[in-house]
């Protein structure tokens, strides 16, 4: 836990710094209504009303969010197979070439379903 | 002092259940169900450092993998259907009945 | 030469090959049906033949591993009462097939265009087989097996071939059956788990359960798959509908035979094996043996359906026949066999000649009827002797078998201060009820004016006269000469009590004679 | 640095038809990645079938050369013990004749990803085709089902229920025909499927908790020696118990099942009727029988209580069913309340191998003939696909009299009558139980057998005894992969039903060790 | 390390391993932790300075030069000048998250700073402690764990100002940090393969010496820093930390030119605002601190400095460790000086298609040399295993650069075929047709095919 505690120490720090910032915000700053200047920005045009909760997302995002997850999990296995990989020896190369070669198989997959393209 | 986690897993499970049980759109059933993945993982890393052996962070480990396949499969349903039907609550989804 | 298995096979490969005749070959269909039914006839009459009523029990004994995981085997064997009823079978089938000539092919007036021809052969010549198996089987799983079985080829003859309601019928058949079964199956697999002998060969667990709760329990789980099978009250009520719904072929079938596995697994398998608790439960039998005859005979009274009318009677005489069986007399149980033999001939006629009238008339309601006697005089005979023999006329067959269940019961000595001769007399009521309905059936349908949709009524054809002669002959040959019958029933009957160790008689070979004398 | 970590060791061999499947699944997904849209279908099936019959031959070729391990496989995390081998045969089998099914023809929908009735959808169809993707998850779902099986230990119990699930998940949203039924079904299982996986997890947990192991062997190892007085791991494993029994539908946890096998493909329903419930018992076998095996004592009265209300649920909700696949499905889950009966019936070691050994051979033929019962099914079309409803199958006997025969002989097989698989399959499962002081609950499934008879000859009075519909549906021609999974059923019910004993004695030798610890 | 040599490991000047940290008083603690965010809040000030003036000279130009000597307020003022702003909330706006996001994005960005090495072990006071705040078994994870956060800063910040262009930024920014942060993760796979530690301070120890390697019976001395040894996973970290932090050229989601300003649009000015542009420049320390630490050597001086055996005791090191990040900013500036902004589309494709592949198969390319390293494995398996690997990798490049290069062919037929269409029939199509002068339309060959195509 000893290894935790400075980490916390300087997250106090910094989050009573940002918060410090955030809540003095409004007052360190001059206050001039203007009926504009309070809408979200769109170039001048009315802004168009977005709906609660953010509407439709293109189904992109959430692609690349679970291609993300998977490479990420994937990286997860990675770690602790390289800090240990001189103990595990050759096992641990038979593996990593099989996962990876899985990995590749399932990436290839989404490559050519064109999952990895923008537009 | 490992009780206080084991009460606060329980809690998370427990909530994530209810959850499941009581909401209606079928994201954030979802989302509960991840919820009992999680308090899970809290039970078991909480449990190894109980027993002193790394089991129980291993399996935490897996059940991350598990629960990222799992979010994988789950949204790409839910998507389906959402599209489908533009709602994602389980109450409209009732074709299936006896 | 395997002669049991032989006649199983017989009919089995009959039934397939009649299946893959081309369609539209239906006359050829009949004929090979009836030429395999007559082989299997044949062969019986040469088993009979050879059978030696003073030989061992059981007789041409076949026993092979089948699934030796659960200890049964493929296990056949007949005694007397076995044979018999085999016997009564094999006679009956072609018979019925000849009877049945056109039932399938949806001619009479009231039915609906029917299905495949051959189908029905085939399932006819399936039954067979099963009934055979059914008899023969000395394996009480194989025997469970053939009990089973045998219900879904009589299924679909019903369900497929059956009167207006043949599909309702056809389900309370099935259902009441297939319940009963099942209750027999726990107490098989619970008799193989009690006895502990990794076999479920007959001769090898008589005698095995002495236990008095355990043989109670699986008495009762036998006895009441049976008294649904024979039926008996109040388990009856599946077979009138389902006697008045199946063609009169498969009706002859059902209550000349299939029922009488019921009283069969009474007398072989509940007295046998569970000698204490039948003893414990013949009062109870008893009473419902009785209920049965006086109830079936009153309803069958107030009957207005031909066949419902004569389903009821043989609920009544089902009643005679488990009474006979449960008094464990040698006179009784005797009379018992024979009468199942008998009374498989007489109502065999009975269906067979009300499924003729029908046939003709288009109608099972005796009010429709009137005066048949006089435009087919033939048919009306026929009907009257197979009455009479229902109602034990003496000189008719069942006459000889009710008297010695009636005496058999009458003598049977007290037990639990219970005097028998008490259900005895009461059992005769039944006797006179039996002479009304009969008569009074007859006298409606067959005496009296002619009614005008009579009128033009065919007497017997060639073929129809085929069908009943032979059973009419053998009720009158019966009647007068039980002797050949008695011989082979009676050793198999007085072993059958020497286990359940009642029997007045120890030696049962000068028993058996002396009765041959005696009738 | 750190303590030395010994690299483990993995005995390939052994592993080999697991192996093997999951391989074919992989290279299944570079069929997909590589191979041009036209050839895949045509690269799918072989790589497919072959790579299940060659499994088969690995297990046999186990069995023989080698005889059944003794250790468990890969440091004690995988059993390929008798039982593991008999029913890893059993799902390949199964899997195999599923497969025929499942690459028959067109019961996948052409893009998933397209609304239904959209235009995107009209071009996927008329471009012809299905999503090939069906052929390498079912592969990965049934590499599922075998490790699922032979886990000996529960995080690989875990990992292989979510692989075998997840592929399931998707293939139910797949069906061409009634697509958001089949999304719905999706849906649903997904969901509880997902909920019942945490369950499984956090009764994991806890008994992880008490035993400081996942080992199966150390769990009851620990139970021995602690006594089993403590309420953590009675919840867990009652937790254990939710996930398992949701997994193999027994009551209360039944009610994914006939929406699932209702909204399904049928093909997919087919495999999941009969490998996942071999799989699944397989499972609900080692958890309860290897590792709480000393608690027998504590978890009998539940057991016998939800085996219970599992075949009365199974067998009355079945009746009132109007909806062929949804009849199918209650009667799936009338049969998995049989089968538990079987696992009740514990005992000393020759009783377990009994009882074990009647459970392999009741999960056999229930998983023929169900695969049977569902190529009939997929065979019964109208306009709008499949005719589920009852009542449009009145008179198919008239029309159709063979296929209607074979369908009425399957479900004479589900109903236990002599002289077909399924009456040998329930005597095996309830010949052991009488002997194991089960016989209350063998009177109970015998009662609910005869229930469960009436919903059978119900479809076949309605077969047979009803008159056609004037427009009734239409019997399809079967392919060739229909037509083979139909004799093969229909052969297997026959032969197993009057010739069972190789498969018995099969199945005696496989159970005669029992589950390694 | 196994191949170590008793008498380099003597050598090898001592730095702090896992063991030393977590030893410290809590005040020691708070001196470190106040230093390292006075430093980090310091040198966002510094690096808003110095990139401004950088970047003017590298364009010929002067920079800020009236605030203070070389205009070294400039910053100061700027801050100053948005804390007297006004502080502009947007009406649709949700308030909550608006007002979090910014927190969100800013405490874990100072948070990765925690287990950067400064330096060696000191007398600090009376206590012998490492210059380093922390140390965990798993610090680098916890970098990319903050990273991890740092998305939800950005995330919420979009999603919460409920305006189109702020919710797209969030979420092309989200998607694009968390893209390039797999290829960073799997880029760090090689160091830990020869570090055989996640630790920050272990891995700075063990670039300390190389090992020795022996290639048919030469003894190679292997360099001491990572860069040199694993050049591709150096290269690859180079690019993602330039994707991980939102500069350029993969400055798109707040490009001016592309979303008005990303996801803090509606993040108009004033504190809010400082603190997103903080965390920013935290950020950008952070990876290069992590460059250092992890392929630089750490705080370890370079090699003509490193013969004199004081440079890698006492406050020294933090010298070179600044100079060093000095350096490695620098190159930062640089590279937005030099190179264009690229499309959104070029950018996932490049994360996604290049880095990812390249990263896992230079991965197994590492492990199999490293497992030739380790004497008691079976050689040949691995040299089996080596040119199964090869050969895979091969085979893959071949098929695909064939295959793009078949695609690249085709289509310049096509937009041949179609130009000579065209030529001769102007109005083919019924419309009017542009003048030929535009570059499509002089043919494949002078038009550069889009890559994002293939």
């Amino acid at each position: 836990m000893e290894l935790y505690l400075p980490i916390l120490v300087l997250a106090v720090l910094a989050g009573g710094f940002a918060v410090f910032s955030v809540a003095i915000a409004p007052f360190t700053g001059p206050k001039r209504w203007n009926r504009a200047k309070l809408d979200a920005y769109e170039c001048g045009i009315d802004p168009t009303p977005q709906p609660v909760g953010g509407g439709r997302f293109p189904l992109k995002y959430m692609i690349t969010a679970m291609l993300f997850i998977v490479f990420d999990i994937e990286i997860i296995f990675l770690y602790p197979w390289a800090v240990a990989f001189d103990q595990l020896g050759v096992f641990g190369l038979v593996e990593m070439v099989l996962f990876i070669a899985t990995v590749l198989v399932a990436y290839a997959y989404v490559w050519r379903r064109k999952g990895l393209d923008w537009d | 002092m490992t009780t206080h986690y084991l009460v606060l897993s329980a809690l998370l499970f427990a909530i994530g259940a209810v959850g499941v049980l009581v909401r209606r759109n079928a994201i954030v059933v979802f989302m509960c169900v991840e919820l009992m993945l999680n308090a899970c993982n809290l039970a078991f890393v909480t449990f190894a450092r109980q027993h002193g052996n790394l089991d129980g962070q291993l399996i935490a480990f897996f059940v991350m993998v598990v629960a990222a396949a799992e979010v994988v499969v789950g949204l790409a349903i839910i998507v389906t259907i959402f599209r489908t039907r533009r709602s994602a609550s389980v109450d409209d989804a009732n074709l299936l009945k006896y | 030469m395997p002669w049991l298995s032989t006649l199983i096979a017989v009919p089995v490969v009959g039934a397939v090959a009649v299946a893959l005749l081309p369609k539209g070959a239906d006359k050829l269909a009949k004929q090979v049906a009836l030429v395999v039914s007559l082989v299997v006839l044949a062969l019986t009459l040469a088993v009979t033949i050879q059978f030696s009523p003073r030989g061992e029990r059981f007789q041409y004994v076949e026993t092979y591993d089948w699934i030796p995981s659960f200890g049964v085997h493929w296990g056949l064997a007949v005694d007397g009462i076995a044979l018999v009823l085999i016997a009564l079978s094999a006679v009956l089938v072609p018979v019925v097939i000849l009877a049945s000539w056109h039932d399938a092919d949806g001619t009479g007036a009231d039915n609906p265009p029917k299905r495949s021809v051959k189908t029905y052969f085939s399932l006819l010549l399936v039954l067979e087989a099963m009934m055979i198996g059914v008899f023969a089987a000395t394996d009480i799983f194989l025997f469970y097996v053939f009990f089973e079985a045998m219900l879904i080829p009589m299924y679909f003859m019903i369900g497929s071939y059956g009167g207006v309601q043949r599909s309702y019928a056809a389900v309370k058949f099935l259902l009441y059956s297939l319940f009963g079964g099942l209750l027999m199956l726990v107490a098989v697999i619970a008799l193989y788990g009690i006895a502990g002998r990794n076999t479920f060969m007959f001769p090898e667990l008589v005698g095995v359960i002495t236990d008095p709760t355990t043989q109670k329990w699986l008495f009762l789980g036998f006895f009441i798959a049976f008294a649904i099978k024979a039926p008996l009250w109040p388990f009856h009520t599946w077979l009138p509908d389902a006697a008045a719904q199946a063609p009169a072929g498969a009706a002859v079938l059902l209550v000349g035979v299939l029922d009488k596995v019921g009283t069969y697994g009474m007398l072989r398998f509940c007295l046998e094996l569970f000698p204490d608790a039948a003893k414990f439960f013949t009062p109870l039998v008893l009473v419902l043996a009785v209920v049965g005859i006086v109830y079936g005979a009153i309803v069958a009274i107030g009957q207005t359906d031909m066949k419902r009318l004569i389903a009821y009677t043989s609920i009544s005489h089902f009643g005679f026949i488990a009474m006979g069986v449960f008094a464990m007399t040698a006179d009784s149980a005797a009379g018992a066999t024979l009468y199942m033999v008998n009374h498989g001939f007489s109502t065999g006629v009975l269906f067979l000649v009300a499924g003729f009238l029908i046939y003709r008339r288009g109608s099972a309601y005796i009010a429709d009827y009137g005066g048949v006697q006089k435009v087919a005089p033939l048919l009306a005979g026929a009907f009257l002797i197979a009455g009479l023999s229902g109602l034990s006329l003496p000189g008719l067959s069942s006459f000889v078998s009710e008297f010695m269940v009636l005496i058999g019961t009458f003598s049977s000595e007290a037990v639990a201060g219970i005097n028998y001769a008490v259900f005895a007399i009461i059992a005769t009521t039944g006797v006179i009820l039996a002479a009304i309905y009969i008569l009074w059936m007859y006298k409606r349908v067959a005496g009296g004016p002619t009614a005008e949709s009579v009128a033009g009524m065919k007497d017997l054809n060639g073929r129809e006269k085929w069908v009943v002669a032979p059973l009419i002959a053998l009720i009158i040959g019966l009647g007068f000469y039980p002797k050949p019958l008695l011989d082979v029933i009676n050793p198999a009957v007085d072993t059958t009590l020497a286990n359940v160790s009642v029997t007045e008689h120890q030696a049962p070979v000068p028993v058996a004679e002396q009765k041959g004398a005696g009738e | 640095m750190n303590g030395a970590i010994e690299a483990p060791t993995i005995e390939y061999g052994q592993l080999m038809p697991m192996l093997l499947v999951f391989g074919a699944a992989v290279v299944g997904v570079l069929i997909e990645a590589l191979a041009p849209r036209y050839l895949r279908k045509a690269i799918h099936v072989p790589v497919t079938l072959l790579s299940l019959a060659g499994a088969f031959a690995l297990i046999i070729l186990q069995a023989v050369r080698d005889g059944v391990p003794e250790q468990a496989s890969a440091m004690g995390a995988i059993a390929v013990d008798g039982p593991a081998l008999f029913i890893w045969g059993v799902i390949l089998v199964l899997a195999f004749i599923s497969m025929l099914l499942i690459n028959d023809d067109d019961q996948f929908v052409a893009q998933a990803a397209a609304v239904p009735g959209s235009p995107e959808e009209e071009d996927a169809v008329a471009q012809g085709g299905a999503h090939t993707e069906v052929y390498p998850l079912a592969l990965f779902a049934i590499g599922g089902m075998l490790l699922f099986s032979s886990a000996n230990d529960l995080l690989i119990m875990f990992v292989a229920l979510e692989v075998m699930s997840l592929p399931l998940y998707l293939l139910c949203g797949l069906a061409r025909r009634r697509r958001l039924l089949s999304q719905e079904a999706s849906v649903k299982y997904f969901l509880l499927g997902a909920f019942s996986s945490g369950f499984f997890l956090y009764g994991m947990a806890l008994v992880y908790g008490f035993a400081g192991t996942v080992d199966l062997g150390g769990i009851s190892s620990a139970l021995a020696s602690v006594g089993g007085q403590d309420s953590l791991l009675y919840i867990g494993v009652a937790l254990l118990g939710v996930g398992l029994f949701f997994k193999i539908g027994a009551a209360p946890f039944q009610a994914w099942k006939p929406d699932v096998y209702q909204g399904a493909p049928t093909p997919i329903t087919a495999l999941m009727a009969s490998g996942t419930l071999v799989a699944a018992f397989g499972a609900v076998l080692r958890v309860f029988w290897v590792a709480l095996g000393n608690l027998d004592w504590d978890w009998r009265p539940v057991m016998w209580a939800v085996a219970i209300l599992t075949m009365v649920v199974g067998a009355i909700l079945a009746i009132t069913q109007t909806d062929i696949k949804r009849m199918l499905a209650y009667s799936s889950i009338a049969h998995a309340g049989f089968l538990l009966i079987g696992v009740i019936a514990t005992g000393d070691a020759e009783q377990n191998s009994g009882s074990l050994s009647g459970i392999l051979f009741y999960l056999l033929t229930y998983g023929i003939t169900t695969v049977g019962a569902f190529a009939v099914v997929t065979m019964v079309r109208d306009a709008g696909g499949e005719a589920g409803h009852l009542s449009r199958w009145a008179g198919l006997g008239k029309r159709s009299p063979l296929l209607a025969g074979i369908f009425a002989f399957f479900l004479l097989a589900f109903a236990g009558i002599p002289l077909t698989s399924g009456f040998f399959g329930k005597y095996a499962v309830f010949a052991p139980a009488v002997s194991g002081g089960a016989l209350g609950l063998v009177v109970v499934g015998v009662i609910s057998s005869a229930v469960a008879a009436f919903f059978y000859v119900r479809v076949i009075v309605l077969m047979f005894f009803s008159e056609p519909a004037a427009d009734g549906p239409t019997v399809a021609l079967p392919s060739v992969g229909t037509a083979a999974v139909v004799t093969i059923a229909a052969a297997a019910t026959v032969v197993l039903g009057v010739f069972p004993q190789p498969v018995l004695d099969l199945a005696d030798q496989a159970a005669s060790a029992l589950f390694i610890r | 390390m196994s191949t170590l040599s008793p008498a380099l490991l003597a050598a090898a000047p001592a730095g702090p391993s896992l063991a030393d940290f977590g030893k410290d008083p809590l005040w020691i603690t708070i001196i470190k932790a106040v230093f390292i965010f006075v430093f980090l809040l310091l040198g966002v000030l510094f690096g808003v300075w110095f990139e401004r003036k950088l970047i003017s000279r590298m364009q010929d130009r002067y920079g800020p030069n009236r605030a203070g000597r070389f205009g070294l307020l400039q910053s100061v003022a700027d801050g100053l000048k948005m804390g007297l702003k006004e502080d502009i909330t947007p009406r649709t706006v949700d308030k909550v998250l608006y007002r979090l996001a910014p927190i969100i994005l800013v405490v874990p960005a100072f948070l990765a700073f925690s287990i950067v090495p400064f330096g060696p072990m000191v007398w600090m006071f009376g206590q012998h402690t490492p210059l380093q705040l922390t140390d965990m078994p798993v610090a680098v994870l916890f970098v990319l764990a903050m990273a991890s956060v740092g998305v939800y800063g950005i995330v919420l910040a979009g999603w919460s100002s409920r305006s189109p262009y702020a919710i797209l930024g969030g979420l092309r920014s989200s998607a694009q940090v968390v893209s390039y942060e797999i290829a960073m993760g799997l880029s760090f796979v090689g160091v830990f393969l020869f570090a055989g530690t996640l630790s920050t301070s272990e891995i700075v120890a063990a670039q300390a010496e190389g090992g020795t390697v022996e290639l048919g019976g030469f003894t190679l001395n292997l360099p001491s820093w990572y860069v040199v040894l694993l050049i591709p996973s150096f290269l690859i970290y180079a690019i993602t930390m330039l994707g991980e932090t939102n500069r350029v050229p993969f400055d798109l989601p707040e490009g001016e030119g592309e979303l008005v300003g990303g996801f803090m649009t509606e993040y108009s000015s004033s504190l809010k605002f400082a603190l997103i542009m903080m965390a920013e420049y935290v950020n950008v320390f952070t990876v290069s601190a992590l460059s250092i630490t992890l392929f630089f050597g750490g705080w370890r001086a370079p090699w003509p400095i490193s013969l004199w055996d004081g440079a890698n005791v006492g406050w020294w090191p933090m010298l070179w460790f600044f100079i060093k990040l000095v350096l490695v900013f620098s190159a930062f500036v640089w590279i937005r000086a030099s190179l264009p902004r690229i499309r959104y589309d070029q950018l996932m494709a490049f994360g996604w298609k290049v880095l990812i592949p390249l990263n896992l198969g230079w991965i197994l390319m590492v492990a199999t040399v490293r497992a030739l390293q380790v004497p008691e494995n079976n050689r040949a398996v691995v040299f089996t295993l080596a040119a199964v690997v090869l050969v895979g990798i091969l085979a893959i490049w071949f098929r695909f650069d064939t295959v793009l290069q078949r695609r690249r062919e085709e289509k310049a037929a096509q937009i041949e075929a179609e130009f000579a269409r065209l030529q001769a029939e102007p109005e083919a199509g019924g419309f009017p047709v542009p003048p030929l002068d535009l570059p499509h339309y002089h043919g494949a060959g002078r038009k550069e095919v889009p890559s994002g195509s293939n």
